[in-house]
């Protein structure tokens, strides 16, 4: 538990807590400028936050318990997963408190509360929305673990420190199990984050809605709260992105200086991310919900062929 | 001496086998009630000769036992069963009559063919009878399953009764007087409880045919 | 009267199994004690019960810390004259009696206030038949010779069964009893005929003798196949189901709760003991199968439960999801220890036994927690359920405490065992054949789809249940868990919390098993991480539960303090959005139907459905579809036809003709003499 | 000695006060106090056997040892039983009409006599007295059958008669085959009969004649135990009689024809040395036990169901001793003893829930446990334990035979394994629904007399827990001495 460790750590959760709706923005003033729109601005996001914050919290009659503290637990879980992740170094001392698969089960963890959430209130669209949420997460956490396991066949490991350690250090060879894993990778981290091929995050058309259908009754607050945690969501999963597949640039505990030039490649690596993420989204159109299962069956299986090819290609 | 005697019971033998031939091919109810009677006489003759050719008194008692329960007393009970319930035919019921001869022919064959190793250890000195007294039981028993009436069925299992004595007489000097009277008893109880349950058949289907003895059956 | 012998017991050791009998001895009187107080409820209620679960916590602590003691045996002088009972309590028995002690308090505690009403049976005898029910498990758990394992099994199977028929009034409760007692003891005949197997023609029927044997691959293979015969139809592994879903929901909740929670266990203590313990020389194709079965077994259980309407047969196939999960580890322990990587094996091994724990605590907790709903409401169909956590909160949060262990979620138990199941199955691409290797990643990923399905399951299960608004007038009247069924309840949770947040003193618990059974243990290297449980190596795989809760913890207190610090906490009640559409009323929720139907359609093959589709001329048109079971029509319905057949076939032979019945004795009797001659 | 004709004076003795006093109404009392004054001399006699082991009687025409002696204790302590079991079931069908003063008097009579005939065929030491006892227990049974003269009680009868008359026929028989071959070793001053002398002298026989005679004897007796080709007769006989004679038919009939089996047995396997006579009845054992299973899952009528039971039990019991082997024996000789137990309290229930519904179809008989939970619970526990369930004994016992059956006959295994799973779907199958469920029956009169069932269950539970060591002895040294 060096001091380091802890400073590298909490500087990690500010930088993410910060950086994530900012990725927001500048994903929509991407997408705005490909499909020749005028975009908002880059700080759009945070007003859109602080506006809710100040806000009331409007909420149903029958509304439980759970429908309020849902909010809470789903930020905190976001909010461990970026602390986990390595996003700046790898000398985290919370990192060992969960590995991949923990990771995994955190979302799942996060998924299950806001389902639950939205079927508290008790109307159609929470109880349809809660349902294709449960039906996406089904298919894409298995397909997400099986990438997982594909790099940390590479690296022997289930610890993410420990993969990002051993993929950076490794000269530049190209793994084809990688390159199998980072195709369903982007697959599946679209499913998760509710973008465009599976679901559109801007709309609130009742029959396409997923993501939006369980934060429908939500306002004011726990609004404000669930929207940061989708920024931290989708800010994590282009972290595990950067740390599996594009990991240089990520500081090591004996190189404590590295940790300032970090942050400059972190946010370039996540500028070109998101620049990324706006095209995909501008070329592919909304695929209907029954599509959904094949498009992550595909995800799915291609992340098996992952460990397959490595086996292969070790044995 | 003793061949004249064996001479003379293997010539009883042989007529023992002739009559359950011919019971086996007899409708008649009342001729096959004759044909007992007449197989009765033959195995009392048969006790008596070798009674007399072993010095065994109590052949003598045996003998008379058969003669008073399987000449006189058991076909008198038949005649009076039938004038009750006036039986007069029966019909085969799986197999006709000829059919039924060739089985029993191939039976005897059987029979002996079974009971020759035995018959040359047999210290007795009526030996071969053995063998005919084999095909009698058979005889009968095929004669129990082709009869569709109740008294021939009764008849057959009388004269399965006289080979098996028959057997025991011819073979071993007849068995312990204690055991020949517990089978006389056993045979006489029997027949009468018959004669009991042919009345009440007669007056349950007024019929005496085992063709209606036939419900109690898994459907 | 207790005989003790056997290894160098010393005299406190002498005491574990002496407490233990004796608690045995307890519930049995208690159970006599029951029959005489036949009618009067709150005697049996109120005192019986309460101190069935009493005895059920000292086994619990008994067993607790006799798990590293050496073996002790006792021989009870009943039993044949050449065989009396003997028992051995070593680490195996130890950790499974904790289970059954644990479980037992809580069920029991839950079970003192759940029989409010007659049902059926009277109360004393339902009390005689739970009490011989638990002594029975206990006590299978401790034989030690095949003669006293077979009569404690059965006598399981049957008290189970007098509890599954408890009010044996409504028709499907006996035919699911029937179906149920007929698969246990036709399993049960399999297990003998292992045993006899085992013996080796020795006529010595004790497991010692059997250890000593040295079987052929042959026999050792018989014995193999026979002991997964008879145990899996007592688990319910696939073929051999579909007894479970009947018979678990037609039993008092109580009843199922233990029947699922801790007899499905009973067969997995028996699978380990006959297994690692008798057989000791496992070969590897052993594995694969079971692997196989397992996997087939938890896909199609977790598939099933998905879309079932009744709560009590959403369980009960997601007990078979789980079995099929233990079966699958089990299959992983005999191929490692098959290629002689005994500490792979003993990862796998404290993966199964892990889940066996956790799953015997959290599937009790969710059978308790429908006991109390269906108490309150009288309702089993998820139709006519709903927004219950307005009226009954305490049982609504105890069971989400369930529900989240149940879907495998980081704080609790269940993701425990998943975690070491699959850090266990990233080992497995070091076994020396290269087809096994191709295979393990496809196992994996399965596994993990099943982990991924149980969660959509228990979401719909406490979804549909708890949430949203009461289907049915009378539910808003439906009252909470009185106090026994709460302590019960409490009981289990705290077992769900205690198994998941400090997995690193219960692995020191398993590792005697471990040691026991494959030569290995996860022990030392578990030991000195402290709060972290690391399998292998630090840098390999690490898990902190405490840490990841206090970290989920604490960002929720920090954002529930800034948010009320820096903005406000105003609050106002509204009606909920309804999109213009003013006469939304409870019927428009989704159902559990609803909820089942992308299932439905993503897994078709495994279903055979029959749709009920309204014409356009229906007066009021109905669309029901009902979700059957392929093995009925597949394998089950067909072997009762071709029995069906076989006995009118055989039936011919009693025509009734005299003259046919004569001409059978004779001609057998010239069959005879022909034989005979030769 | 003398403890031997009170054996079996006591029954001929009854017999014969009950042909004048049958009819009236204290003569089921004194059928009881009958046969309970032959359960007090056996219990004496068991006594001796115990103090001063195998005993001879009046010149060694008597003969008690390990094989009889719990045999003839058991004879007469279910004959007791079924005595008190009577006293009710008899007033209630006397008061249906069924049984007329006349008839009470054949019943009360045969009864008394049918015990003598079975305690003489246990303790002769003649093979022809045995002979001789078995045909007249045939003879007393017809009776007993066709006591109440239905057409179908006379057909039954009448079955039983000639097909059991002409089985017991081929058994004479045999028994003089084997005189013929023992007179040549032992000569002809009378003892060539006598079973101790042939079994000294029983490796001297001359192998042709003995094996003859053992297929005779095999199928003569097979025909009495129920093995399957030669079987028809049972079921008809045991459901068409009084229930009482149903129970005593099942319970130990049966085991006097299997004991007489296995006389012939012991002697059959001294004389040739081959185990031609383990093969026969191993084989027709199996047969007997897979297709009495396969007869029970049509079965409409109870009492004709618990016969098939018996025969799939007489089955069983025919293949371990068939088997051979001390195992295999013992096993054999306890599940005579508890199927017996067992099975005769199955027929006492099955008499009262049959008087309460008034028929014996089982569809009409609906929750008995409802009417009369002591008669529901006699007859769940009973066909529990009788389909081999722990903790009672036949279970003991159908683990040690398929056990060992395992190992030395594995061939055997998958018929036995799913004859039994057929006969627990079929029995389980229909007693469930009787004993559970809505009610459709109505109580008696008269109330059951039930102590006779659950005293043989609590045996039979006993047996399945602690074996007392004197029985243990007796099984011990019976099967050393049957062996094969």
């Amino acid at each position: 538990m060096t001091w380091l460790g802890v400073f590298s750590q909490l500087l990690e959760i500010v930088m993410a807590l910060l950086l994530a709706p900012l990725l927001g923005g500048w994903i929509n003033q991407c997408r705005a400028w490909l499909q020749n729109k005028s975009a908002p601005g880059l700080l759009q996001p945070y007003r859109m936050l602080h506006k809710l914050f100040n806000k009331e919290s409007v909420l149903a009659e029958h509304a439980s318990p759970l429908f309020r503290g849902a909010p809470y637990i789903v930020f905190g879980c976001m909010a461990l997963a970026c602390a986990i992740i390595p996003t700046l170094s790898t000398d985290l001392p919370l990192s060992p408190a969960a590995d991949a698969i923990a990771l995994v089960g955190l979302f799942a963890f996060a998924r299950v509360f806001v389902s639950l959430a939205a079927m508290d209130v008790g109307t159609s669209f929470g109880t349809l929305g809660a349902r294709r949420e449960m039906l996406i997460g089904f298919l894409a956490e298995p397909a997400l673990l099986m990438v997982l396991f594909s790099a940390s066949l590479i690296s022997k490991s289930t610890s993410l420190t420990t993969i990002v350690e051993t993929l950076a250090h490794r000269e530049l060879t190209i793994y084809p199990s990688l390159a199998f894993a980072g195709v369903a990778f982007t697959m599946v981290s679209l499913a998760e984050n509710a973008r465009v091929p599976v679901d559109n995050p801007t709309t609130h058309l009742e029959l396409t809605m997923i993501h939006e259908a369980l934060i429908l009754e939500y306002s004011g607050r726990h609004l404000a709260l669930l929207e940061w945690a989708a920024h931290l969501k989708l800010f994590a999963y282009s972290c595990i992105g950067l740390a599996l597949f594009f990991p240089w640039g990520i500081a090591e505990a004996q190189a404590p200086v590295t940790l300032l030039l970090a942050i400059p490649a972190l946010l370039l690596k996540l500028a070109i991310g998101g620049g990324l993420l706006a095209v995909l989204e501008t070329l592919s159109a909304k695929m209907r919900i029954f599509r959904v299962p094949e498009f992550l069956a595909t995800a799915f299986l291609l992340a098996v062929i992952g460990m397959l090819v490595h086996i292969l290609v070790r044995a | 001496m003793t061949e004249l005697v064996g001479q003379l019971i293997n010539l009883l033998a042989s007529i023992l086998l002739m009559l359950a031939f011919a019971m086996i091919s007899q409708r008649r109810i009342l001729s096959l009630i004759h044909l007992f009677t007449a197989q009765g006489v033959a195995l009392v003759a048969a006790t008596l000769v070798v009674g007399y050719a072993t010095q065994q008194p109590h052949l003598y008692l045996s003998a008379g036992i058969t003669l008073v329960l399987k000449v006189i007393l058991i076909p008198l009970l038949l005649h009076r069963v039938i004038a009750r319930l006036d039986v007069r035919w029966d019909i085969e019921t799986l197999i006709n009559i000829p059919t039924t001869m060739i089985i029993g022919i191939a039976l005897v064959i059987f029979a002996f063919d079974l009971a020759l190793p035995i018959s040359k250890l047999s210290v007795s000195v009526a030996r071969a009878t053995l063998g005919i007294a084999l095909a009698c039981v058979l005889l009968s028993f095929l004669m129990m399953i082709t009869r569709s009436k109740a008294v021939p069925q009764v008849i057959g299992f009388l004269s399965m009764e006289n080979g098996l004595f028959f057997a025991a007489t011819s073979a071993t000097y007849g068995m312990p007087m204690v055991v020949e009277l517990g089978i006389a008893l056993d045979v006489l109880v029997g027949i009468l409880i018959l004669g009991v349950f042919m009345f009440h058949i007669r007056e349950q289907f007024d019929s005496l045919d085992i063709r209606h003895l036939e419900k109690l059956r898994e459907d | 009267m207790i005989a003790p012998h056997g290894g160098a017991v010393d005299p406190t050791r002498w005491l574990h199994l002496d407490w233990i009998l004796l608690v045995i001895v307890a519930w049995l009187l208690i159970g006599v004690a029951g029959v005489f107080a036949l009618r009067r409820l709150t005697l049996v209620a109120r005192v019986l019960f309460p101190a069935g679960g009493a005895f059920g916590l000292l086994l619990f602590g008994v067993a607790l810390n006799s798990v590293w003691s050496s073996p002790a045996v006792a021989v009870l002088p009943i039993g044949l004259p050449s065989l009396p009972f003997h028992f051995r309590l070593d680490s195996l028995s130890a950790f499974f009696l904790l289970i059954i002690g644990g479980v037992s308090a809580g069920v029991s505690a839950f079970a003192a206030g759940y029989f409010r009403k007659g049902e059926g049976t009277p109360p004393g005898l339902l009390a005689l038949e739970y009490h011989v029910f638990l002594a029975s498990m206990a006590l299978v758990v401790l034989a030690d010779d095949a003669y006293a394992f077979m009569v404690m099994w059965e006598t399981m199977a049957l008290s189970s069964f007098f509890l599954v028929t408890a009010n044996h009034r409504i028709v499907e409760i006996q035919r699911a009893g029937y179906l149920y007692l007929l698969v246990a003891h036709i399993g049960a005949i399999g297990i003998l005929l292992c045993f006899g197997v085992l013996q080796a023609n020795t006529g010595d029927y004790t497991f010692a003798n059997m250890r000593a044997q040295a079987l052929s691959p042959f026999w050792a293979s018989v014995a193999f196949l026979l002991a997964l015969f008879g145990f899996g139809a007592k688990a319910g592994i696939v073929p051999l189901h579909v007894w479970l879903p009947e018979a678990h929901p037609a039993a008092p909740s109580p009843v199922s709760a233990l029947m699922s929670g801790v007899m499905l266990k009973t067969a997995i203590y028996g699978v380990l003991r006959v297994f690692f313990d008798l057989l000791h020389t496992p070969l590897w194709w052993w594995g694969l199968l079971l692997l196989a079965i397992g996997l087939a077994t938890a896909l199609f259980g977790v598939v099933f439960a998905a879309v079932q309407v009744d709560m009590k047969r959403l369980l009960a196939y997601s007990s078979i999801e789980n079995i099929g999960l233990l079966f699958a580890g089990i299959g992983l322990t005999v191929l490692f220890s098959a290629y002689g990587m005994q500490p792979m094996a003993a990862l796998a091994l404290t993966a199964v036994l892990y889940h066996v724990a956790s799953h015997a605590f959290f599937k009790s907790l969710l059978f308790v927690g429908t006991g109390a709903v269906l108490h309150a409401t009288g309702e089993r169909n998820l139709g006519k359920l709903g927004g219950l956590i307005r009226s009954m909160p305490w049982v609504a949060w105890v069971t989400l405490v369930g529900v989240l262990a149940s879907a495998g979620l980081p704080p609790l138990g269940g993701f425990v065992s998943e975690w070491l199941l699959l850090q266990s199955f990233l080992f497995a691409p070091g076994l020396p054949s290269s087809v096994l290797d191709m295979l393990i990643p496809v196992v994996a990923a399965l596994i993990a789809l099943v982990g991924a399905l149980a969660g959509y399951t228990m979401v719909k299960f406490f979804g549909v249940i708890f949430l949203g608004q009461p289907r049915e007038e009378k539910l808003v009247q439906a009252r909470d868990a009185g106090g026994w069924e709460r302590l019960g309840m409490a009981w289990l949770v705290g077992g769900c919390l205690a198994l998941g947040l400090f997995p690193v003193q219960f692995i020191a618990l398993i590792d005697p098993v471990t040691t026991a059974l494959v030569g290995a243990g996860l022990g030392e290297t578990v030991d000195d991480s402290g709060w972290l449980l690391v399998p292998v190596a630090i840098e390999r795989s690490s898990y902190g539960p405490a840490i990841f809760l206090l970290g989920v913890a604490a960002s929720f207190a920090l954002a529930f303090l800034l948010v009320r610090v820096l903005y406000h906490g105003r609050l106002r009640r509204a009606a909920p959005w309804d999109c213009g559409y003013p006469w939304q009323n409870a019927r428009m929720q989704d159902t559990a139907e609803g909820f089942g139907q992308p299932i439905r359609q993503i897994f078709e093959p495994f279903f055979r459905m029959e749709r009920e589709l309204p014409t356009p001329f229906d007066a009021e048109p109905r669309y029901r579809v009902s979700v059957g079971d392929h093995f009925w029509r597949w394998l089950y319905l067909p072997l009762a036809r071709a029995i069906e057949r076989l006995a009118s076939l055989i039936g011919l032979l009693q025509q009734g003709r005299i003259s046919v019945y004569l001409l059978y004795s004779f001609v057998t009797l010239i069959a005879v003499l022909v034989v005979v001659k030769q | 000695m003398t403890t031997l004709y009170f054996v079996l004076g006591i029954p001929l003795f009854g017999s014969m006060v009950l042909v004048f006093t049958g009819q009236r109404e204290a003569a089921r009392e004194i059928n009881v106090a009958f046969s309970f004054g032959t359960f007090v001399a056996t219990c004496l006699l068991t006594v001796e056997v115990i103090s001063n082991g195998p005993l001879f009687a009046w010149n060694r025409e008597f003969y008690i040892d390990p094989l009889n002696v719990f045999l003839v204790t058991l004879t007469s302590f279910v004959g007791l039983t079924t005595a008190i079991f009577s006293r009710p079931y008899m007033r209630i069908e006397r008061d249906h009409g069924k049984m007329t003063p006349r008839r009470l008097r054949v019943y009360h009579s045969m009864y008394q006599l049918f015990s003598f005939t079975m305690l003489l065929a246990l303790t002769t030491n003649n093979m022809g007295i045995l002979w001789v006892a078995m045909e007249a227990a045939t003879l007393t049974t017809v009776l007993l059958v066709s006591v109440y003269r239905t057409a179908a009680s006379l057909e039954a009868a009448w079955k039983y008669f000639i097909l059991c008359g002409v089985g017991i026929a081929q058994a004479l028989f045999g028994t003089v085959l084997l005189y013929m071959a023992a007179e040549k070793v032992i000569g002809t001053e009378g003892g060539a009969l006598l079973w101790t002398n042939l079994d000294t002298v029983k490796a001297q026989l001359d192998p042709g004649i003995i094996t003859l005679a053992f297929a005779f004897l095999f199928i003569g007796y097979g025909t009495k135990v129920g093995l399957v080709p030669m079987h028809n007769w049972l079921p008809d006989a045991h459901a068409e009689g009084p229930t009482p004679v149903s129970a005593v038919l099942s319970g130990l009939l049966l085991n006097i024809a299997v004991y007489a089996l296995l006389r012939c047995k012991v002697l059959t396997d001294g004389a040739l040395g081959s185990p031609l006579a383990g093969h026969l009845m191993m084989g027709f054992g199996l047969l007997s036990v897979v297709v009495a299973a396969f007869f029970l899952s049509r079965q409409k009528d109870i009492k004709r169901m618990f016969a098939y039971s018996s025969i799939e039990h007489m089955g069983l019991i025919t293949f371990a001793f068939g088997m051979g082997g001390p195992i295999a024996n013992y096993a054999g000789l306890l599940h005579m003893t508890v199927h017996s137990l067992i099975k005769s309290a199955i027929f006492f229930a099955v008499g009262h829930a049959t008087q309460k519904a008034g028929t014996q179809s089982m569809a009409d008989i609906r929750g008995l446990i409802k009417v009369s939970p002591t008669v529901g619970w006699g007859m769940m526990l009973g066909s529990l334990a009788i389909l081999g369930m722990p903790p009672f004994g036949v279970f003991a016992s159908e683990f040690l035979i398929l056990t060992t059956a395992m190992r030395e006959q594995p061939w055997a295994t998958p018929f036995l394994l799913l004859a039994l799973g057929v006969a627990f779907a079929a029995v389980f199958g229909r007693v469930q629904p009787m004993v559970f469920g809505e009610t459709s029956v109505k109580a008696l009169r008269h109330p059951p007399a039930l102590v006779p069932v659950f005293a043989h269950l609590g045996l039979g539970l006993m047996l399945g827990l602690y074996i007392p060591p004197y029985l243990d002895a007796w099984y011990r040294q019976a099967a050393r001495m049957i062996g094969g």
